[in-house]
């Protein structure tokens, strides 16, 4: 079976390096990604209509929003989903908890822990960099979020899931994933409110104290926001119920 | 490791790698300073120290012995290399150079301080699951076979 | 030799390198051997991503991935490392030479 | 105070991270380090007794604490590499598993002093219950170092100096 799924690896490999060599060359001027006029219109109109410098996220959470809104909306469905499938709830609820047969208590590392004190702080203050600095350099709210969920879940696996959920309980994180996405749908509605089209960011110059373009600057990030607290509490929701087979409670 | 062979490496890559130069023709310069120098030397060092350790994790009898190779070969190879990258790309001396390097030592910080801990946390999770460390004497059919851990 | 040149080769001794590991990984011959390798070559990797920054001469933005990376790696092998430390060996795999936990800990102490 | 402390080296930590001294990004980094302190600043600092001057004194300490214990870990490096590339290092490994007691007080020490003797030439820490120690030394000139007992007084010098001897 080992030496099948060898072979089916090294094929797929080979294949795949076999593909690779009808691609564009890199920066080709004349592939079909580049030669089309809506690249073009990206490459040089972005500066101009949003003062961003990362084109990328322009595109992402701008000229494409609607898509990202529901691209968070799918993460946060896939956080209620494997909440709904794993949770205990009715009678079930009241069950001592499963214990896996295999498995010992184990009190928190000393050294682990240590080690975790000092970085977590670090690491949240990373993932706020990330999720701000969306615009000049690659990151934004999806990546931010990933850190962040990462922060509690370092803080879960070196002591136990409880003092995790101190700081941030499945509860309320499923509560902040709603909010993200509420943030980011709010700010669509709200430059609908002042006259625009659905997620149409200039409009939020008329409240704003800045021109049509840093608006749409500013409101990037009122939208990666959104994004972040929607990543963030959906990761550790989902680590917090799969790691623990939904009962909460216990470590890994 | 000597320069003709990695010249000749080099070359022999150059025609694939094409792309590569082009990108980087305006970023690095051609000239040698005496800070490039520090640098390539620094990552070479970190280099043959990481070849250590990488043979160590192929030789080394056991568990426990191979962590030894892993867990210090890493460290002190990944602080080299990472700081003598740190050096050829702090041309300038600008401000934007230093912030470069201060973040790569917040590199090398961490992982200094992660390394130890993440070989600690795997050698207590294998001496507690009952990986026989080899003593002398005794040669490496002591340690664990397949699917018993 | 350039300093492009010896990035180049840099970065390709790294991955050379990092082919032991690899073989580690594949053989074992415990999944603890396979974790101290899949950990090396997740270090390496980060400083693999400073030298291909060096090399595109964005080492600006490299250097956040590298963090990144290295982050998510030592997230990772903790997790496992936890995970390991949490459960035993299943005993319907070789039930005479488990050991129950609590011996384990008196012999650790 | 101790609050003020972990915002101020946060703000620090942001504009080395983010290298831009515009007021919008600077505000950015003060609102962040904020939320950052008000989230986990009950990690760090675990001894919030002691006073701001002692803990400059001990972070003076621990910096050439730090170039001793970089000296030891190139050291542990050329070690690691004798043993894997000469046949007469193969010919040394001679593995043995040492427990020892420390003297060491707060948990902060031990945790120093215990990745210190994983980054140092040939020792692992495997698990450190209460006082005790559970060291893998590689080799048998590597356990007798680590009984001498040097880098203990070290960190204790730094972290305990009224304990050290």
């Amino acid at each position: 079976m080992k030496k099948i799924a060898l072979a089916v690896t090294v094929l797929t490999g080979i294949l795949l390096l076999y593909a690779a060599q009808d691609f564009p060359a890199w920066g080709d001027l004349q592939s079909p990604a580049s030669a089309s006029p809506v690249s073009k219109h990206f490459i040089a109109d972005t500066g101009v209509d949003t003062e961003v410098p990362n084109m990328v996220t322009a595109v992402l959470a701008d000229y494409r929003g609607f898509d990202t809104m529901f691209e968070t909306v799918v993460i946060f469905i896939a956080g209620i989903a494997i909440i709904g499938i794993l949770r205990r709830t009715g009678a079930d609820a009241d069950a001592p908890a499963l214990k896996r047969e295999n498995e010992i208590a184990a009190e928190p590392d000393l050294i682990v822990t240590n080690t975790v004190r000092l970085l977590v702080p670090v690491i949240q203050l990373f993932a706020f960099y990330v999720l701000a600095h969306g615009h000049v350099s690659p990151g934004g709210g999806f990546q931010g979020g990933v850190i962040m969920g990462a922060s509690f879940i370092l803080v879960a696996l070196a002591w136990d899931l409880p003092k995790a959920m101190d700081r941030l309980s499945v509860d309320r994180a499923v509560m902040l994933a709603g909010v993200g996405i509420l943030i980011y749908a709010g700010i669509g509605l709200f430059s609908m409110l002042l006259g625009g089209e659905f997620l149409d960011y200039a409009e939020l110059s008329h409240v704003l104290p800045v021109s049509r373009e840093m608006a749409r600057y500013h409101a990037m990030l009122g939208v990666e926001i959104g994004v972040a607290f929607t990543v963030t509490a959906v990761m550790f929701a989902i680590y917090a119920n799969l790691s623990t087979r939904g009962r909460l409670e216990g470590g890994l | 490791m000597s320069m003709d062979v990695a010249d000749s490496f080099v070359g022999g890559f150059s025609l694939d790698l094409g792309f590569l130069a082009e990108a980087s023709v305006e970023t690095i310069h051609s000239g040698l300073s005496a800070l490039d120098v520090c640098g390539m030397i620094l990552a070479s060092v970190g280099l043959v120290f990481f070849l250590g350790a990488a043979v160590g994790l192929y030789r080394f009898p056991d568990f426990y012995t191979r962590m030894h190779a892993a867990g210090k070969g890493d460290t002190l190879s990944s602080l080299l290399i990472l700081l003598g990258f740190g050096l050829i790309t702090l041309d300038d001396f600008s401000m934007v150079g230093w912030l470069l390097v201060v973040k790569l030592l917040a590199i090398v910080l961490f992982i200094m301080l992660t390394s130890p801990t993440s070989t600690h946390a795997l050698m207590r999770a294998g001496f507690e699951d009952g990986v026989e460390p080899v003593t002398k004497g005794s040669s490496s059919k002591n340690t664990k076979k397949e699917g018993e851990s | 030799m350039t300093v492009e040149g010896f990035t180049v080769f840099a970065g390709a001794a790294l991955f050379v390198l990092m082919l032991p590991a690899l073989y580690r990984v594949a053989v074992g011959p415990t999944s603890f051997d396979r974790l101290v390798a899949v950990n090396v070559i997740g270090t390496k990797t980060a400083v693999l991503l400073v030298v291909i920054g060096t090399l595109f001469g964005r080492l600006d933005m490299f250097v956040d991935f590298a963090l990144a990376y290295a982050l998510l790696n030592f997230v990772a092998s903790l997790a496992v490392a936890r995970y390991l430390n949490r459960t035993r060996s299943m005993p319907a795999k070789k039930p005479a030479k488990r050991r129950t936990p609590r011996k384990k800990k008196a012999r650790a102490s | 105070m101790y609050p003020f402390l972990i915002f101020f080296l946060l703000l620090l930590n942001w504009v080395a991270f983010s290298g831009k001294f515009d007021a919008f990004h600077l505000g950015l980094g003060a609102f962040s380090a904020l939320v950052v302190t008000l989230l986990s600043q009950d990690l760090l600092f675990s001894d919030r007794k002691k006073s701001l001057g002692d803990r400059l004194s001990e972070a003076g300490r621990f910096l050439r604490y730090a170039l001793w214990l970089l000296w030891q870990i190139a050291l542990a490096n050329v070690h690691v590499f004798k043993l894997a590339i000469t046949g007469s290092g193969q010919a040394e490994i001679a593995p043995k598993v040492v427990t020892f007691k420390t003297k060491l007080k707060s948990d902060f020490a031990k945790f120093v002093f215990a990745n210190s003797i994983t980054l140092t030439p040939g020792t692992i820490t495997i698990a450190l219950r209460g006082n005790e120690f559970l060291v893998h030394a590689i080799s048998e000139a590597t356990a007798k170092d680590l009984a001498t007992g040097e880098m203990e007084r070290r960190v204790a010098e730094v972290f305990e100096p009224e304990v050290a001897v």
